[in-house]
């Protein structure tokens, strides 16, 4: 069954232990008051926008399971990646009086659903997602990733060349845009990396398929010698694709970077000359965790910042994805 | 003569198999109610029905083209395209209102001239072209949900226009004032299926298209009539869309799609006659938020709602293809 | 059947209506021939005629749906336009069609008032249509059928006068036209039926009457007109039961002798045996068998239960009751395909629908149903496929010659033979013929007749179900008379005259049938 | 495949021409458009591109094309490849089997779902629209339950040989390539050479007549929708061997080109039947359409919007060429 999360959870756990600390910006002394954190005897709504994606699952599982570590209740709901049926599920929580919300992603559809909870006196916790109805907002440092993932890519091309842009979600997500947007302000630095018009879109179901064809129909555009990278601009799982068509095409000399960095793309960068050069890991189980136990602390008393910012981890060629795989508790590549 | 009707043992088996579905969810709402306590508050109700606004209105529209072209899913009548033509409709309005000033009334304006010019391109296909509806309707969706994609470039527009917040927040005598409009339109939709010559009509070209015939009525201009209609209640529900997500979003139409057709169906098999109805598709669809809403309150592992609905119409299909079994 | 009609004989009245002098020729075939039908106010007009007699043109042209080649239509004295149903219809020309044709899922009043509906500010006055239908089946068809009811949840006899009620419910009908209106109805349907006619009947609406059941015709008609290849045969004026003879010899009036083959063939083993097969309310306690080399009539109206018997032993409907066997194995009931297996080929009276995939070429029908034979490792040898359609096509002297043609293209009677070829590629040794002449002209019937007489004197057992009894007299060693679903009689050879079937068949001999 | 040969006629109306060859023009001035915006667009190395992406989509469509030969509909085929997808990659990645073992373990994925079509269809008499609609639903949430949600099961140490069903050559041929051609040829001789092929078409085109003939008509609609799940699973073990790993629901991204494909190939048909050669030309065409789309550099929402523009016309003009003829 448990294909996807659940026999990393020990190793997780493990990994928790050594992982690189987080960088809780919130009120002082929480190291303390963490021994004390509890969500006893409250039914705690998580809701997630889907679960298809490995962030998305990781940051839904990690809400989840901290909320029940913490003595909560839960309530889950999935949008099945559908930004409607994530902003309706919210009504859901409203009508089964829950005393919190966890809110994983979403777009500004759920804004009005937030503003009810409110209005209810309903706590709303988000997830990757700014909103003025939240109390706060849990993610991981997009500008740090957008900026990191930027000099990667310049680096890899040597400050200058053609790169072609996956992004689809710039306008859409104002966490894709903050990426996608510092990334090309660091581009902007090396006056000799053109970045190729039309910008290219992935389908989100069928992903990394999709992208395959869509970089070998590029290649066919772009032949050797006149395309230099390509850069997925908010997540990774259209680079599996991109990767796997430069190889068919024997086109491997083209550098590869994109966002987010799971088990799968950081096996792919540690492989041998593999054109996956760059990523910028997130720790998505730990934010739904650090939502969770901002949870538990505003129930304590505590007050909290608008949002909190959980560490990014920059993967830039194959030794330090083996890395990143070992410390981020994925197991161990060689 | 009644004596002369069908054995009464088999109209007996007949009847039970028909109870099913009914049946099935009534078990289901007993499930819910018995788990999740607030589940049976008017507030819930409200929401239930909130909810469904959206798919309701789609499934009035997809109705009248089953009930035009007969409940054959694939000889029959069928627009899989209402739902992207109310995505479509919702782009241009959210896209007029947001970024190029237009007026409400004007934008509004506009995102119906294209719902209706869906389903006259419908229309066409299925009578002039002579296209099998199912395959005009796909076809015709990509081409819906490519334009709307190309209104939006793809991405969400937030919109706060009076209208439409009013529509989302409204409430007139303490009732939600979009739910008011949607059971207006709705009752509008049923009064003209359900209750005018032009809808018995419509009913009998679906039904029967030689009888229709016989009685002297011109089958094709009401299947054109009824592609043009979907296509209106494609513009109406985008306003709805519009209210519920406040504003247009990416890639909507096939959730609303699956739902819509699920709602339309099912409704078929709540209506005594067994055939799709206007008001079967508006119950199909407050049937389909209650079950939504109902599993996200139990806390139902989500990855198996589609194992549900499945489940549900396989159910329901075979109990309707028993019962006309044992019927004749 | 020896009661005085139910309403008197119209008598000197004008004509109301008249074909006169209509001729129709069709590709191949005369049709009608200068045929002429009058029928007064007030009378129920009987129309005869044996199958290919041109009724059913007649009727075709009446109703506008063919426009004749010579011959004039008139209506309560004027002239109307052939060739134009819309002109019929408002002249008052009604048709009651054999198909029912109604919506399934409409209720009774929904029905009756399909086109013609009652509405006023707020919609469809569902209430006062109810009412008014009602009250018209009452009236009008002294029926009670409540309008609320579904049609689906009516009896076929229901369902027939709520046909009946919608062609007159707008009150304009002058002339009714019955096609066929009791083919599917039992004893008791057709009594409340025959009702409803001479309800209409006292109101001094015209009818004419189509059928073949002549004990019907003799007991409500008035006058009946016989038609005989397309022209008229004959008048009877103040028909009783006891002018069906003279009935029968109008409408066969023919030598047939010429027609059939010489009986060459001499009955061998049992092999089809049928053992109180049941399946109601359409036939009972059926029994029979059918030897080797021995041809079976099986004769029956249309409603006597007669099709689907021989649907049941094809395997196109599972018999309720009862068992086939063929060659003293027992069959599995139901499946056409374990019925090919056990070397049964039918030949369907559904021609275009059920006979022939029409879509596809001559050879490829000849060859589907045996496929395996023409194959090597499940591939079609298409050499072996063609030298076996080449053969059947001149065996058979099907045309054109021509392997390749879509069967669709075909005459009925090479369509016909193509069926019969196709069972016979099988070598299959039980052969099920279902109408095997319907729609099918003179010449080509003398050949199918010459194919059905060898296939019995090479051995294969022939079960031939006609409604042309002629044929059934010309072919078959015994005939099974089928009356209302149970074999009531079986003549043989010797014993089967023309008349005597007839009046069997139709009922009018009901003395002899039960002393059967 | 007469018709192939049959050339267009010079004589009528040219509007009547254009009616009668409306596919054929469309074909050729999208061609002509896609190279003069781009000359790329018909070197080797983009036709070769073009058809080795087309090679599931085709796998799919020759599945589609069975099951709409027998008059029937699959909305299902989308789950039948992902069961062979998955079942191949756990196979591998969690039991280890060997490559030949994990490619039968993921036919026998597919030909599951089809065999739930086939008792659905023709044992429980459910449309063929409905029922398969059911399982599509019912394939979705089984694959997010055994996921977990939905995430991908990948396994970058594939077999080499698994691993080249997608991406492997003989001599200097693409293996994927190889497989498509095999199926086609198989698929050809199963539907236009074969005694089952005869009688499939006669199920299809006039069901009653062909029962009135004997055919075992509901064991060879069984046939269709199981031997439709199998192929269907061959497209997702390709698809899983190409990426190195399992994608969830991918295969419904298939559902919608596999139906243009048959029906633009049926309407190009004499008798207006799925035929083998007419999905294959179908499924080239959208492929076509969708590789000049991309090389001419468009706006991808604009791409989507002309593609659907594309594929209403493509459909009309074979309809109304199919009802000319008939």
């Amino acid at each position: 069954m448990s294909i996807g999360g659940h026999d990393r959870k020990g190793a997780w756990r493990r990994a928790l232990a050594t992982a690189v600390a987080v960088t809780v910006m919130a009120a002082a002394g929480a190291a303390s008051a963490d021994e004390a954190l509890s969500l006893k005897g409250k039914k705690i709504g998580v809701a997630v926008v889907g679960t298809q994606h490995f962030w998305d699952r990781e940051a839904f599982n990690g809400a989840v399971e901290k909320v029940k570590e913490l003595g909560g209740e839960v309530l889950p709901v999935d949008g099945g990646r559908d930004n409607q049926v994530h902003a309706d599920n919210h009504d859901v929580f409203l009508t089964n009086k829950v005393d919190a919300v966890i809110s994983i992603l979403g777009d500004a559809a759920v804004e009005p659903k937030f503003k009810a909870l409110q209005e209810k006196g309903v706590p709303v916790f988000t997830v990757d997602h700014l909103s003025p109805y939240a109390i706060n907002n849990t993610t991981s440092d997009n500008y740090y990733i957008g900026t990191t993932i930027g000099r990667y890519l310049a680096d890899s091309l040597g400050g200058k060349g053609k790169v072609a842009f996956f992004n689809a979600f710039e306008n859409s997500l104002r966490i894709c845009g903050i990426r996608a947007q510092l990334a090309k302000y660091v581009l902007k630095d090396y006056p000799g990396i053109e970045i190729v018009q039309p910008e290219l879109a992935e389908a989100f179901a069928n992903a990394p398929e999709d992208a395959r064809k869509k970089t070998l129909d590029l290649l066919t555009q772009y032949p050797k010698g006149t395309l230099d990278a390509i850069h997925v601009a908010c997540w990774d799982q259209p680079a599996i694709g991109v990767v796997q068509a430069l190889e068919e095409a024997g086109r491997t000399e083209i550098k590869v970077t994109a966002v987010d960095a799971g088990p799968d793309t950081l096996e792919i960068i540690a492989e041998k000359d593999s054109p996956f050069v760059a990523n910028v890991a997130q720790q998505p189980h730990k934010i739904g965790a650090t939502s969770a136990e901002n949870v538990a602390r505003y129930f304590a008393g505590e007050k909290l910042l608008p949002q909190t910012f959980v560490d990014v981890v920059p993967v830039n060629g194959p030794e330090e994805a083996k890395k990143v795989y070992a410390e981020l508790g994925y197991g161990k590549l060689d | 003569m009644s004596a002369l009707a069908t054995p009464g043992g088999r109209a007996l088996s007949a009847a039970v198999v028909s109870a099913v579905p009914l049946l099935v969810f009534l078990a289901l709402l007993a499930y819910f109610g018995a788990r999740a306590p607030g589940f049976l508050d008017p507030a819930t109700l409200i929401l239930i029905l909130k909810q469904a606004i959206p798919t309701a209105v789609l499934g009035v529209g997809l109705s009248f083209v089953v009930i035009g072209g007969g409940d054959d899913v694939v000889a029959g009548g069928i627009d899989l395209s209402v739902p992207s033509i109310a995505v479509l409709s919702a782009a241009i309005i959210a896209d007029q209102l947001a970024f190029h000033g237009t007026g409400t009334l004007a934008a509004v304006l506009l995102g119906f001239m294209a719902a209706v010019a869906a389903g006259l391109c419908n229309a066409v296909l299925v009578t002039r072209i002579g296209m099998t509806p199912l395959l005009a309707t796909l076809a015709s969706s990509t081409a819906f949900i490519g334009f709307s994609k190309l209104v939006t470039a793809n991405r969400r527009i937030d919109l706060s226009d009076p209208l439409i917040v009013t529509l989302r927040d409204g409430t007139v005598a303490g009732l939600p004032l979009g739910l008011l409009a949607a059971t207006a339109l709705i009752v509008i939709a049923i009064a003209a299926v359900h209750r005018s010559r032009w809808g018995l009509r419509l009913q009998a070209v679906g039904g029967n298209r030689d009888a229709a015939v016989i009685a002297g009525l011109d089958a094709r201009r009401f299947v054109a009539q009824s592609f043009l209609i979907a296509g209106v209640f494609g513009g109406l529900a985008s306003l709805f869309v519009l209210a519920r997500g406040s504003g247009s979003t990416p890639g909507v139409a096939e959730t609303l799609l699956m739902e819509t057709v699920l709602a339309t169906f099912l409704g078929a098999a709540f209506s005594p006659r067994r055939v799709v109805t206007v008001w079967g598709a508006a119950l199909g669809a407050i049937l389909v938020s209650a079950l939504s809403i109902g599993f996200g309150s139990v806390g139902v592992d989500v990855f198996w709602t589609g194992c549900v609905k499945g489940g549900l119409i396989l159910v329901v299909v075979a109990a309707a293809a028993v019962a006309r079994r044992s019927r004749t | 059947m020896t009661e005085a009609k139910a309403i008197e004989p119209p008598g000197d009245a004008p004509d109301i209506l008249s074909l006169d002098g209509i001729a129709k020729a069709f590709p191949g075939v005369q049709a009608l021939d200068g045929a002429t039908l009058r029928v007064k106010a007030g009378e129920i007009h009987g129309l005869i005629g044996e199958n290919g007699a041109g009724k059913s043109t007649l009727i075709k042209i009446l109703a506008g749906l063919y426009t004749p080649d010579a011959g004039s239509l008139t209506i309560g004295g004027g002239r109307v336009a052939a060739g134009s149903p819309d002109a019929v219809h408002a002249a008052g020309v009604r048709f009651i069609h054999q198909e029912l044709n109604l919506v399934p899922h409409f209720t009774v009043a929904e029905t009756i008032f399909l086109g013609q509906e009652l509405a006023g500010p707020l919609g469809l006055r569902t209430g006062a249509m109810r009412r008014a239908a009602e009250r018209f089946l009452k009236d009008t068809l002294d029926a009670d059928i409540a309008g609320h009811r579904l049609v689906s949840d009516l009896g076929i006899a229901e369902r027939k006068l709520v046909q009946i009620a919608r062609a007159l419910i707008d009150g304009k009908a002058r002339v009714v036209v019955f096609d066929e209106p009791t083919a599917p109805l039992t004893h008791a349907e057709i009594d409340h039926l025959f009702k409803a006619i001479e309800a209409l009947g006292r109101r001094g609406i015209a009818m004419i009457y189509v059928s073949h059941y002549l004990a019907e015709i003799t007991r409500i008609c008035h006058r009946v007109t016989v038609l005989r290849n397309g022209r008229n045969a004959g008048l009877l004026e103040r028909v009783g039961p006891e002018d069906t003879g003279r009935l029968i010899s109008l409408m066969v009036g023919r030598d047939i002798g010429h027609l059939y083959p010489r009986h060459d063939h001499t009955a061998g083993a049992p092999w089809l045996r049928v053992e109180k097969l049941s399946l109601a309310p359409h036939y009972l306690d059926v029994d029979f068998e059918v030897r080797r080399g021995e041809i079976v009539g099986l004769a029956g109206l249309v409603g006597s239960g007669r099709e689907e018997l021989v649907d049941s032993i094809a395997g196109l409907l599972a018999p309720a009751r009862g068992r086939i066997g063929i060659g003293g194995k027992q069959l599995r009931p139901g499946s056409t395909a374990a019925a090919a297996r056990r070397g049964l080929a039918l030949v369907p009276r559904d021609r275009r629908n059920d006979g022939l995939v029409l879509a596809q070429s001559v050879a490829d029908n000849i060859n589907l149903a045996s496929l395996d034979a023409v194959s090597t490792a499940g591939f079609v040898r298409r050499d072996a496929a063609a030298r076996r359609a080449g053969e059947s096509i001149e065996a058979l002297d099907i045309r054109p010659r021509a392997a390749a043609t879509a069967a669709r293209l075909l005459s009925g009677g090479n369509q016909q033979k193509v069926v019969l070829a196709r069972g016979l590629a099988t070598g299959a040794d039980l052969f099920v013929l279902d109408e095997p002449t319907i729609g099918v002209d003179i010449g080509a019937k003398a050949e199918i007749y010459a194919l059905i007489e060898r296939l019995a004197r090479d051995g294969a057992a022939v079960l031939i179900s006609s409604s042309d009894p002629t044929e059934l007299i010309g072919l078959a060693d015994r005939i099974l008379v089928l009356l209302r679903g149970r074999i009531v009689v079986e003549l043989t050879r010797d014993a089967a005259d023309l008349d005597r079937l007839v009046a069997l068949t139709t009922g009018g001999d009901a003395t002899e049938g039960q002393a059967a | 495949m007469s018709r192939l040969a049959s050339l267009p006629s010079l004589v009528g109306s040219g509007r009547a021409a254009f009616a009668r060859h409306g596919f054929l023009a469309v074909v050729g001035l999208a061609i002509v458009g896609f190279a003069v915006a781009n000359p790329s667009f018909l070197s080797l190395a983009n036709l070769v591109n073009i058809v080795s992406g087309a090679v599931i989509p085709l796998i799919v469509g020759l599945a589609m094309t069975l099951v709409v030969a027998l008059g029937a509909i699959d909305l299902s085929v989308g789950v039948a490849l992902d069961f062979g997808s998955a079942f191949a990659i756990v196979a591998l990645k969690d039991y280890g089997v060997p490559w030949y073992l994990a490619v039968a373990i993921g036919i026998a994925g597919g030909t599951l779902v089809g065999v739930v079509n086939a008792l659905v269809v023709v044992r429980f008499r459910v449309s063929a629209f409905l029922g398969t609609l059911g399982v599509f639903f019912i394939g979705g949430s089984l694959q997010r339950i055994f996921t977990n949600g939905g995430g991908p099961i990948s396994f970058r140490r594939l077999p080499t040989e698994y691993y080249d069903l997608a991406v492997g050559d003989l001599y200097g041929i693409p293996i994927r390539i190889l497989i498509a051609a095999a199926l086609v040829v198989g698929y050809f001789l199963l539907l236009e050479r074969s005694a089952l092929g005869r009688k499939i078409h006669a199920v299809g085109q006039q069901s009653r007549a062909a029962r009135v003939a004997g055919l075992p008509v509901g064991a060879i609609v069984a046939f269709g929708f199981v031997c439709a799940g199998a192929t269907a699973a061959v497209g997702g073990l390709i698809a899983s061997a190409n990426l190195r790993m399992f994608t969830p629901l991918a295969g419904n991204a298939y559902l919608m080109d596999a139906i243009a494909a048959v029906f633009i190939g049926a309407s190009m048909h004499r008798d207006g039947r799925p035929n083998v050669p007419g999905t294959l030309t179908g499924v080239l065409f959208l492929a076509m359409v969708a590789n000049g789309l991309n090389l001419m550099g468009l706006d991808f929402n604009l791409k989507d919007a002309l593609s659907g523009v594309i594929l209403v016309a493509a459909l009309a003009f074979s309809v109304i060429q199919h009802r000319r003829r008939t």
